[in-house]
């Protein structure tokens, strides 16, 4: 039968809304940016559908566009955990709550 | 450029704040002789406004329009006309007060007087405003200087007290100013309506010939008032309906209403008064409080007159419990301070009541009654500051037969004691006396509520000198108190009895002779009590 | 429309030069003359505002990059304060980094290149810039915020901001294709078929009622992503504890610089994309924004307020302050929707925003200058309790910290209170117009809130001057940062009483907004 | 002399005594001799220029209309309602005139007597400013062309009684008693307030833009039979109420039943206060304010019974409490006291010229018996009468002229008191109990004068010190005063018996008070009561029933007292109970400070609990409270944790979301 | 290459099974990442997702961002997490300690609804979406080769995002640096 573009939109739906509950399921901060790495995806799926709905380029080049910031985000991600882990021995969120109230 | 008199008693003042900035702090003679100084200014400016006022001509004189943001329609619009011209002989005569006083100060008297005259120069630009935003600016301006001068040189639980005011004062001026921002909004989509009114606003006035529909100035929202009311019944017509104007006038009433202390919102003055310095609490009490009432005559009565018409019956009733509440507490008061902190504010219930009454002769009496007020507060607040600085309580039991020790001060506590109580002689007797004719000829003209509303004023007057009599008695009469015996020095020097006798010389002076300022407040009351008997016609119909 | 024009883009290259220049300069430099970095920088945007400030405010809008890049007047006015914002943090953070000693050539050039991005973002013309330019910026402050990668609580505040970061990138671009989804069309302004410019908003207005839900829910989830850089309520959580985590400059930064930014895009959104309410659509999609966002100021504005009374760190109660601000501009937001929604043509929220903005530059930079010559550079306590007794112990510095302060609440002859009165003026402006009455609440929201928040501003000036000081050791004012507050105390007074000129330079924006 | 010298006469007469009191408290603090010279220079000259004035007045015949100038105070132009002008000014006719030479005679006397009674005393020239400031505010309400300026001075004269009564500020008694002096006068003049009102709008509402509160026009318009009738019948039950009240004013004044409490404890002031103020002019000034405005009251029957009623309650319980009293000068207080009740029951019925007739008379005898009383406390340095005794022999003219003064208080034939007295005994026909109790008075005043005179004057010394006679500058007035007693009262006899026959006292007064204002024609109006003309001769009956219940008097006081036949305790064991009560003042003062302190003072302390607990307890710190745990809250949410971060955002979001987005399909 | 791509779908039917195929595939592998306690585990996963991700792609006939997904994403992006994985030495305990993660409840159901409030918004939209992905299309995509179809417009129309990217990519560089270099 025949694939509209609503079911692409609902697999990126699910996607992204696994990429959600992972963020705020896992404690563990590479997980978590994994998990944002997924949401990113989902939305890349989306502009694609769209952009072969419309037939025009500009949804592939945005989403060129997303990829490699997706990669830059990772890269300053991962940095920021390795001198984390570096002051405190632990990726754990929880145990990062000196500052509240 | 030509600096009319209102633009330079404003222009005095922030001038001698900036001054004072550059005297190092070590030179306390130099800072105090330029504040002094510059109070003397004001003092003379304001004389020759009132002596060269014309009264033939009366409406606003000394006026000056600069333009200041050109988008909004803001300007630097001063002028004074009756009111305003005894209220800015008032705010120099305490501010003059004030500084001589203050000269005992010894802790950082540099930032003590930069902040009294910053205080003043607010007060000052909202006498002499004719701008909606200058009036909130300047209005807002004093707001700050008070909450320091208060919190540092203050006294009993002061941080508590300066905060409540701060607080109190802010939300107040804040109400006002969405109640001005709608009037300003109004003003606007009626001259867009009708451009030919604004033509003809450009020709009757030529200080304002390149007005645009969106100003802030007060007179083209009053023409607006004006002439929209004469378009339709209240609530026929499209502008400035009874409608709109019942529900900003409340807004202009609360705001303002918060500042003159009206019976709900007042309990932050006698606070206030007690922990402020005595300059602060001379100024805060004799000029401060007056600001709100002004407010309300100056915007509420005049821009929006059936607003007014309606809900002043009701202000009348508050101002009941003004007087006859405030007097009762001060007659439990144990401390001075808030015994004079409470009577102000049943004093300030006749000048709301004298507001209530809606006619030449209540509004003529509210207004001096402001003026009279004041000298006499500042006068109270500069008593008691002088002994509190050397016996440091105020609380009456402690205090004995002070006047044995310190005779002039004993005998002018006695004559401000009498005058607050009404007694002939002082400009508080006149004031009282018309604002009761003024609220009996309320009475008699139909609203017959007014008729209990007089016989309690009546009463207040004798509530107030009794408790103020009790407190002279307790302070200054009877058997000395021994641990004061020798302590207290009286002001003995020409110099320092200068202050008191120069309010005291006010007070008699306008007491025996009240025809030099009511002639000049009448030329101001009147164009505003004629705006409220029209809307009074118009509105008589609608319940 | 069609031509690079790269003429226009001059300001970014000379940036991105700028900070390469820095980075090669970092190599080439001895250890202890990198410091003079800081100066380095703060000369090259000094030069660059200066240019800014003479360049004329163009009547029409020009493109460049094929129409991806628009120069019209309100990209002029936010480069300035953008610039202004730079030359600022440049001279704060030489003292500062000079206490910390460690990589300072990366330091500036993150700030230049954070910098460029926020003058992308001035004059974005479509999503895709919008989105690599936001992320440019965003990006820089993930990594200006951890910079003092030994401090617990820098690498906390780096974690949480990126983590949130992240997810709003993730919740703009989901936005994003949902618009793009519903119009096929990425750039706000295009050449249409007929050779005329089109605005996307017009093409959004006449999308058949199916699509103008995607593109409604394309907006919401776009706006409140662009709510994470404005710190607007469901956005605020990050707010408090990066700003008490990051360094002292790079928080001034944060407050300043990605507070403006997120406020141009959502002004730019909302001018170019979000339609008028067509005659003839039931979903008034303008409508349901108006709402929105009347609910978020409000938020914003009570949780701001509110939650900053109990607080007893400096630095945590500026993040709760900038949380308030953030909701008194989100109210010339929702003035600015209204406007839009009843077809008006004035936008006077926007030149209200615009002042605002300009005004709390000044404000926000000196009161973090005291901070940083207060703390001497270390980031040990920044407890209200030790400002106490400042007024005798450093009279100069209580005297700039409390005109900062009393600016912020909104006193008088300062630079804040006319910006507050021109947002609530514009809010009961935007009340005046039929079926929004209820706009009123929110002008009396704002009004309450000047009370609260000048609870807590004096609770900090009360300390000052009221309270005996704690420790008596002197606290040397380093030149060029006192050089630097007092400049900037002394432009608040002069905004605040000369308003006329700057009023000007604001309305001055409105002409080129639109088409 | 034409009019603008008269009035400008009367300028002078009345601002004399308050520049001479402005000289004295700004220059001549310092020196006694100079600042004694001004005051008492200043009252001195006002008596005889007021001399001046009454032969020139009675030369002129009785129906000359009076001669009016005043200048603008106050003013409300108002062009709906009609302007409303305050005016101060003079008004010269023979009532003010009367009254003004009694307070210069008088005065000038007790002037001259204070040089002796007051040397030694620190604040002598603070004393001398406030007694010339007392006279200038007594001849401003003498001279008032208004309501509204005699409303000013009334004030004027209760603040110098406060003044001089709390003169020894250091006694904590004597400032207590000038306290509640001010605030028994204050609440008279609350009742005084609102009559003037009442009048000047009712007056205005019936006949338009009138000056409703001058006495010309006011007296025009009452004594002119149309005008009256109808501005009663607009008036109704007001016009009644209107008169009384401004009588409240007078009762706080004359103090009179209700507001009495205060005259007897005025005592605390020196002595030549007493006299002048408490018993000659101050307490006279309410008197003279009914006979002033007689054209209001003559026609409030209702008004006019209540005020005699008053009066005579008055003069009955004061003569009772007079009985008992040890202090003379107490004696004398309640004495006044009871005169004035006299005074204000002849005015209550229709016999306003026997008021103003025994107003004149009883200004000098008591002036005259104050100071007695004064010189004897002079000598011993004691108020109790059982210290003294015996003091005939050593203080002659203090004692000739004390019984000369006792014996025209009692109404004795030739002296004064027997004429005014026959007078208000005549007038107060009217109301038969009222005479009875008139009678009733007479004898009493003669028992306690008498017991007065006995136990000081007559057997032996009691006291310890020496006492001597009085300096001459201190008995010479007295000598004065007692020769104005003895002769004095044949000026106010009935036409027969007058040696200006028609032309007596009387004739000038009843004119003056029933006169139309304007128009020489002197138009006798008949009164209700039809007593309207002049007593030709002397009512046999009346005189010898007072002569003789007077002399009774006399005779038992001295039984009790001079020959100690009946004992005095067993006379207080008889009427016992009767005795208690009489001696605690019928518990009145009691009954005021139960008021003042439980209910006034509890009501103050519930008004200051009120605003302690409710208006700032809850309201404004409840609000600042509310906010403070709403900021906890809040504060609370930031839990530090990423994770509750990213709930909260997402929960946020797809609330929104919710709310306007997909909510707009459903509910939309 | 394309045309092969082509050819293979253009046999009707096969066009459903492929996309049910990747999408399963996809979903699969995300939900496993996101329950596996080893982070290793989950990087594998997410591999495996991605490249269902890009057989998507491929139904959706983009075909060389297909490629870049594998190469890019999977290929570099999780070789870098494994890296960091690695490099963090997680030992033995420490994966011990990663207990099944406590279920925040309000999270879950927070990220349900909000997938429940796309899936509402996609249904009261679909009346619009009812055309078949192909026959919305018209014609075909750009025939022939799809990297010239990107690259025109990536150099020419959209090169300012591109010169922007540059500068984010540099300074992503400088940041990592900073930030993990042991002496600076």
């Amino acid at each position: 039968m025949e694939i509209h573009i609503a079911h692409y939109l609902i697999v990126a739906g699910i996607l992204f809304s696994i990429g959600l509950v992972g963020v705020v399921v896992r404690r563990n901060a590479i997980v978590v940016l994994m998990c944002l790495e997924l949401m990113l995806n989902a939305a890349n799926l989306v502009f694609v559908a769209f952009a072969r709905m419309h037939g025009n380029m500009q949804g592939r080049i945005f989403v060129f566009f997303a990829i490699t910031v997706a990669a830059a985000e990772a890269a300053v991600m991962l940095a920021i955990i390795i001198a984390v882990y570096r002051q405190r021995e632990t990726v754990n969120t929880d145990d990062m709550d000196i500052m509240q109230g | 450029m030509h600096l009319s008199l209102a633009t330079l008693i404003i222009l005095v003042p922030a001038l001698t704040t900036l001054l004072l900035f550059f005297v190092p702090a070590k030179k306390v003679q130099v800072v105090r002789w330029l504040a002094a100084g510059g109070a003397f200014c004001t003092v003379i400016i304001s004389i020759t406004m009132m002596a060269t006022y014309d009264k033939a001509v009366g409406g606003w004189q000394f006026t000056q329009v600069v333009t200041w943001v050109e988008d909004l329609g803001i300007s630097w619009n001063v002028g004074a006309d009756g009111i305003s011209v005894a209220m800015l002989l008032l705010t120099s005569l305490v501010i003059m007060a004030g500084t001589l006083v203050s000269f005992k100060v010894t802790d950082r008297p540099k930032e003590f007087y930069i902040l009294l005259m910053a205080l003043v120069t607010g007060v000052f630009g909202v006498f002499a405003g004719r701008d909606m935003f200058f009036f909130y600016f300047s209005y807002e301006l004093a707001v700050i200087p008070m909450y320091l001068l208060i919190g540092v040189w203050g006294s009993t639980n002061k941080e508590y007290a300066t905060m409540k005011l701060t607080l109190f004062l802010t939300a107040g001026a804040v109400v006002a100013l969405i109640g001005l921002l709608l009037l300003y909004w109004h003003t606007k989509e009626f001259f867009d309506a009708n451009p030919a009114l604004l033509e003809a606003f450009r020709n009757a006035h030529p200080d304002f010939s390149d007005a645009t529909s969106s100003s802030f100035n007060l007179l083209q929202v009053q023409y607006a008032a004006k002439h929209a009311m004469e378009m339709g019944g209240p609530a026929s017509r499209e502008f400035f309906s009874l409608g709109f104007q019942l529900w900003v006038f409340p807004l202009i009433l609360l705001g303002f209403g918060a500042i003159a202390p009206m019976w709900p919102l007042h309990t932050w003055s006698p606070g206030g008064h007690a922990a402020a310095p005595s300059a602060a609490s001379m100024l805060h009490a004799g000029v401060l409080m007056k600001l709100g009432s002004y407010g309300i005559i100056r915007i509420g009565l005049t821009c929006l007159p059936e607003g007014a018409a309606k809900i002043l019956p009701i202000v009348a009733a508050l101002c009941m419990m003004n007087i006859i509440y405030g007097g009762m507490v001060a007659m439990a008061q144990k401390d001075l301070k808030f015994v004079i902190g409470y009577s102000s504010s049943s004093h300030m219930g006749y000048v709301l009541l004298g507001i209530a009454s809606m006619n030449v002769i209540g509004l003529n009496g509210a207004v001096f009654l402001m003026f009279a007020h004041g000298i006499m507060t500042a006068l109270a607040f500069g008593l008691i500051g002088w002994f509190y600085d050397q016996t440091h309580t105020r609380m009456l039991p402690d205090l004995g037969g002070l006047a044995k020790q310190i005779p002039f001060i004993g005998v002018c506590f006695t004559i401000m004691a009498l005058a607050s109580a009404g007694l002939p002689g002082f400009a508080n007797f006149a004031s009282e006396f018309m604002v009761l004719i003024g609220s009996w000829q309320e009475a008699v003209r139909g609203n017959s509520w007014f008729f209990l509303y007089t016989i309690l004023a009546v009463w207040g007057i004798v509530i107030s000198a009794t408790y103020l009599l009790r407190a002279a008695r307790w302070a200054f009469f009877g058997p000395l108190n021994p641990c004061w015996e020798g302590k207290i020095k009286d002001a003995d020097t020409w110099f320092w009895r200068a202050p008191f006798i120069m309010l005291i010389a006010a007070l008699v002076l306008f007491g025996c002779y009240p025809k030099l300022l009511i002639d000049v407040i009448a030329t101001g009351t009147g164009p505003i009590v004629d705006i409220i008997e029209n809307a009074r016609q118009a509105v008589a119909g609608i319940k | 429309m069609d031509a690079m024009n790269l003429h226009l883009m001059l300001p970014e290259i000379y940036l991105v030069l700028l900070g390469l220049v820095i980075l090669i300069a970092d190599l080439y430099l001895a250890p202890e003359k990198r410091f003079n970095l800081g100066w380095w920088t703060a000369g090259g945007l000094s030069v660059l505002a200066v240019w800014l400030f003479a360049t004329p405010t163009p009547e029409t809008v020009e493109f460049a990059g094929f129409g991806l890049y628009r120069a019209d007047g309100f990209a002029l006015f936010m480069k300035k304060v953008f610039a202004l914002t730079g030359i600022l943090v440049a001279v704060m953070s030489t003292g500062y980094l000079k206490r910390y000693g460690r990589g300072p050539g990366e330091f500036f050039s993150l700030v230049i290149f954070a910098l460029t991005g926020m003058f992308m973002v001035a004059s974005v013309n479509d999503f895709m810039s919008l989105f690599v330019s936001l992320e440019l910026v965003t990006l820089c402050l993930f990594i200006l915020a951890a910079y003092r990668r030994h401090d617990k609580l820098s690498g906390e505040a780096g974690i949480k901001y990126i983590i949130v970061g992240a997810m709003a990138a993730g919740l703009m671009l989901f936005g994003m294709a949902f618009i793009y989804g519903a119009t096929g069309e990425v750039r706000f302004t295009y050449m249409g078929a007929d050779g005329q410019l089109v605005l996307l908003s017009q093409t959004v207005a006449n999308l058949e009622s199916g699509w103008q839900m995607t593109a409604l829910f394309g907006f919401t989830v776009l706006l409140v992503g662009l709510g994470f850089k404005v710190a607007a309520v469901p956005f605020h959580v990050w707010v408090p504890d990066v700003y008490q985590g990051a360094p002292t400059p790079v928080t001034a930064f944060l407050s300043v610089g990605s507070k403006a930014a997120g406020f141009i895009l959502i002004i730019r959104v909302i001018t170019l994309v979000v339609p008028t309410i067509a005659p003839g659509a039931d979903l008034a999609l303008v409508d349901q924004l108006v709402k929105l966002f009347a609910l978020i100021a409000g938020l914003t504005l009570f949780y701001g307020n509110l939650a900053a009374i109990p607080q007893k760190n400096l630095k945590r109660l500026m993040g709760f302050s900038s949380i308030g601000h953030a909701g008194y501009l989100l109210l010339g937001i929702v003035a600015v929707l209204a406007m839009k929604a009843a077809g008006e043509e004035t936008m006077n929220g926007v030149s209200a925003i615009a002042f605002y903005l300009f005004a709390y530059v000044f404000t926000n930079m000196a009161m973090f200058i005291g901070m940083v010559i207060f703390t001497q550079g270390s980031e040990d306590s920044h407890a209200i309790d030790d400002y106490a007794g400042l007024g005798k112990r450093a009279p100069l510095l209580a005297l700039c910290m409390t005109i900062a302060l009393l600016s912020l609440a909104g006193v008088p002859p300062l630079a804040g209170f006319f910006g507050k009165f021109y947002l609530i003026s514009s809010i009961v402006e935007a009340a005046r117009l039929d079926g929004y009455g209820w706009l009123l609440v929110l002008a009396a929201a704002g009004a309450v809130n000047v009370v609260i928040s000048m609870y807590y501003y004096l609770c900090v000036v009360k300390r000052m001057y009221m309270l005996e000081p704690t420790s008596d050791e002197p606290i040397h004012l380093p030149p060029p940062a006192k050089i630097a507050m007092v400049a900037c105390i002394v432009l608040v007074v002069v905004i605040g009483i000369f308003q006329g000129p700057f009023v000007q330079m604001a309305t001055g924006v409105l002409a080129t907004l639109g088409f | 002399m034409d009019d603008n010298t008269v009035a400008t006469l009367a300028y002078v007469i009345l601002f004399a005594p308050v520049v001479a009191a402005i000289l004295i408290t700004l220059f001549t603090r310092k020196s006694k001799g100079i600042s004694a010279f001004l005051s008492v220079g200043s009252v001195v000259t006002g008596g005889i220029l007021s001399v001046i004035l009454l032969f020139d007045q009675l030369a002129k015949g009785p129906g000359t209309p009076p001669v009016i100038s005043q200048f603008e105070w106050a003013a409300a132009r108002d062009s709906a309602i009609g302007d409303i002008v305050l005016n101060i000014g003079v008004q010269v006719d023979f009532i003010s005139i009367l009254m003004s030479t009694i307070v210069g005679v008088v005065g000038s006397c007790i002037f001259v007597y204070a040089l002796g009674y007051m040397k030694g005393d620190e604040g002598w020239s603070r004393f001398f400013a406030k007694f010339a400031f007392f006279a200038f505010s007594m001849l401003g309400i003498t001279y008032a062309t208004n309501f509204v300026q005699i409303f000013i001075f009334w004030e004027l004269v209760g603040v110098s009684s406060y003044l001089l009564i709390g003169y020894f500020y250091q006694k904590p008694s004597a400032t207590d008693a000038g306290k509640k002096a001010f605030m028994t006068n204050r609440i008279g003049d609350f009742g005084m307030t609102l009559g003037i009102l009442l009048l000047f709008f009712a007056v205005r509402d019936v006949f338009g833009a009138v000056d409703g509160f001058s006495f010309v026009e006011l007296q025009r318009i009452f004594t002119d039979e149309a005008s009256r009738t109808l501005l009663f019948d607009a008036m109704g039950w007001k016009a009644g109420l209107g008169a009384f009240l401004i009588f409240v004013g007078a009762m706080g004044k004359s103090a009179q039943f209700p507001l009495h409490v205060w005259l007897p404890d005025a005592m605390e002031g020196p002595t030549p206060v007493s006299a002048l103020m408490h018993a000659a002019t101050m307490v006279a000034a309410g008197v003279y304010m009914i006979v002033r405005c007689y054209w209001l009251f003559a026609w409030a029957e209702s008004a006019m019974i209540a005020i005699a009623w008053i009066g005579g309650i008055t003069a009955l319980m004061a003569a009772t409490i007079a009985v008992v009293q040890n202090d003379i000068k107490k004696i004398l207080a309640y004495s006044t006291l009871s005169q004035l009740g006299y005074m204000v029951m002849a005015c209550g019925m229709w016999g306003a010229g026997a008021g103003m007739f025994h107003l004149a008379t009883h200004a000098f005898f008591k002036a005259l018996l104050f100071m007695g009383a004064g010189s004897v406390i002079h000598a011993c340095h004691t108020n109790d009468i059982w210290e003294m005794g015996g003091l005939a022999k050593k203080m002659k003219h203090t004692t000739w002229t004390f019984i000369a003064g006792t014996l025209a208080l009692a109404g004795i034939f030739p002296l004064a008191g027997f004429w005014s007295k026959d007078e208000i005994l005549s007038a107060s026909h009217h109301i038969a109990p009222l005479y009875w109790i008139g009678v009733g008075v007479a004898f009493l005043t003669a028992f306690y004068m008498g017991r007065c005179v006995f136990t000081a004057f007559f057997g032996k010394y009691r006291g310890d010190g020496h006492p001597h006679e009085s300096p001459a500058v201190m008995w010479v007035p007295l000598a004065i005063l007692a020769i104005f007693a003895i002769f004095g009262g044949w000026v106010g006899a009935p036409a027969d018996l007058n040696p200006f026959g028609e032309h007596g006292l009387q004739s000038y007064l009843l004119v003056a008070y029933t006169t139309v204002a304007e128009g020489a024609h002197q138009q006798v109006i008949n009164w209700p009561t039809g007593q309207g003309h002049m007593a030709k001769s002397l009512h046999m009956n009346v005189a010898v029933i007072g002569t003789l219940v007077a002399v009774a008097g006399l005779f038992v006081s001295y039984l009790f007292y001079g020959s100690r036949k009946f004992s005095a305790e067993k006379a207080k064991k008889m009427f016992g109970p009767i005795y208690t009560l009489v001696s605690n003042k019928y518990y009145i003062d009691e009954f005021y400070l139960f008021l003042v302190k439980k209910v006034q003072q509890g009501f103050a302390n519930l008004c200051s609990i009120v605003e302690q607990h409710i208006i700032i307890g809850i309201f404004v710190n409840g609000l600042a409270g509310g906010a403070r745990e709403a900021g906890d809250k809040f504060r609370k949410m930031q839990t530090g944790r990423v994770n509750t971060y990213v709930t909260m955002i997402l929960g946020g979001l797809t609330l929104l979301v919710f709310l306007f987005v997909v909510g707009k399909e459903f509910w939309g | 290459m394309e045309p092969i791509f082509h050819d293979l779908l253009a046999a009707g039917g096969g066009h459903a099974v492929a996309f049910y195929a990747c999408s399963a595939v996809t979903i699969a592998a995300a939900i496993l990442m996101v329950m596996k306690k080893n982070p290793v585990a989950s990087v594998m996963w997410l591999v495996l997702s991605f490249i269902g991700l890009a057989g998507i792609y491929v139904t959706l006939q983009s075909y060389f961002i297909a490629v870049i997904q594998v190469l890019v994403y999977a290929g570099a992006i999780m070789v870098l997490f494994l890296f960091v994985i690695m490099l963090l030495n997680l030992r033995r305990e420490d994966i011990a300690k990663m207990e099944l993660p406590k279920v925040p409840f309000a999270g879950v159901i927070a990220a349900i609804l909000f997938f429940v409030s796309v899936f509402l918004v996609i249904k009261a939209s679909t009346p619009a979406f009812e055309k078949p992905v192909d026959a919305l299309l018209g014609e075909p995509a750009l025939a022939g080769d799809s990297v010239r179809a990107i690259g025109i417009p990536l150099f020419s129309q959209w090169l300012l995002p591109f010169e922007i990217t540059s500068v984010l990519l540099l300074a992503a560089i400088v940041g990592a640096v900073a930030l993990t270099k042991k002496k600076l």
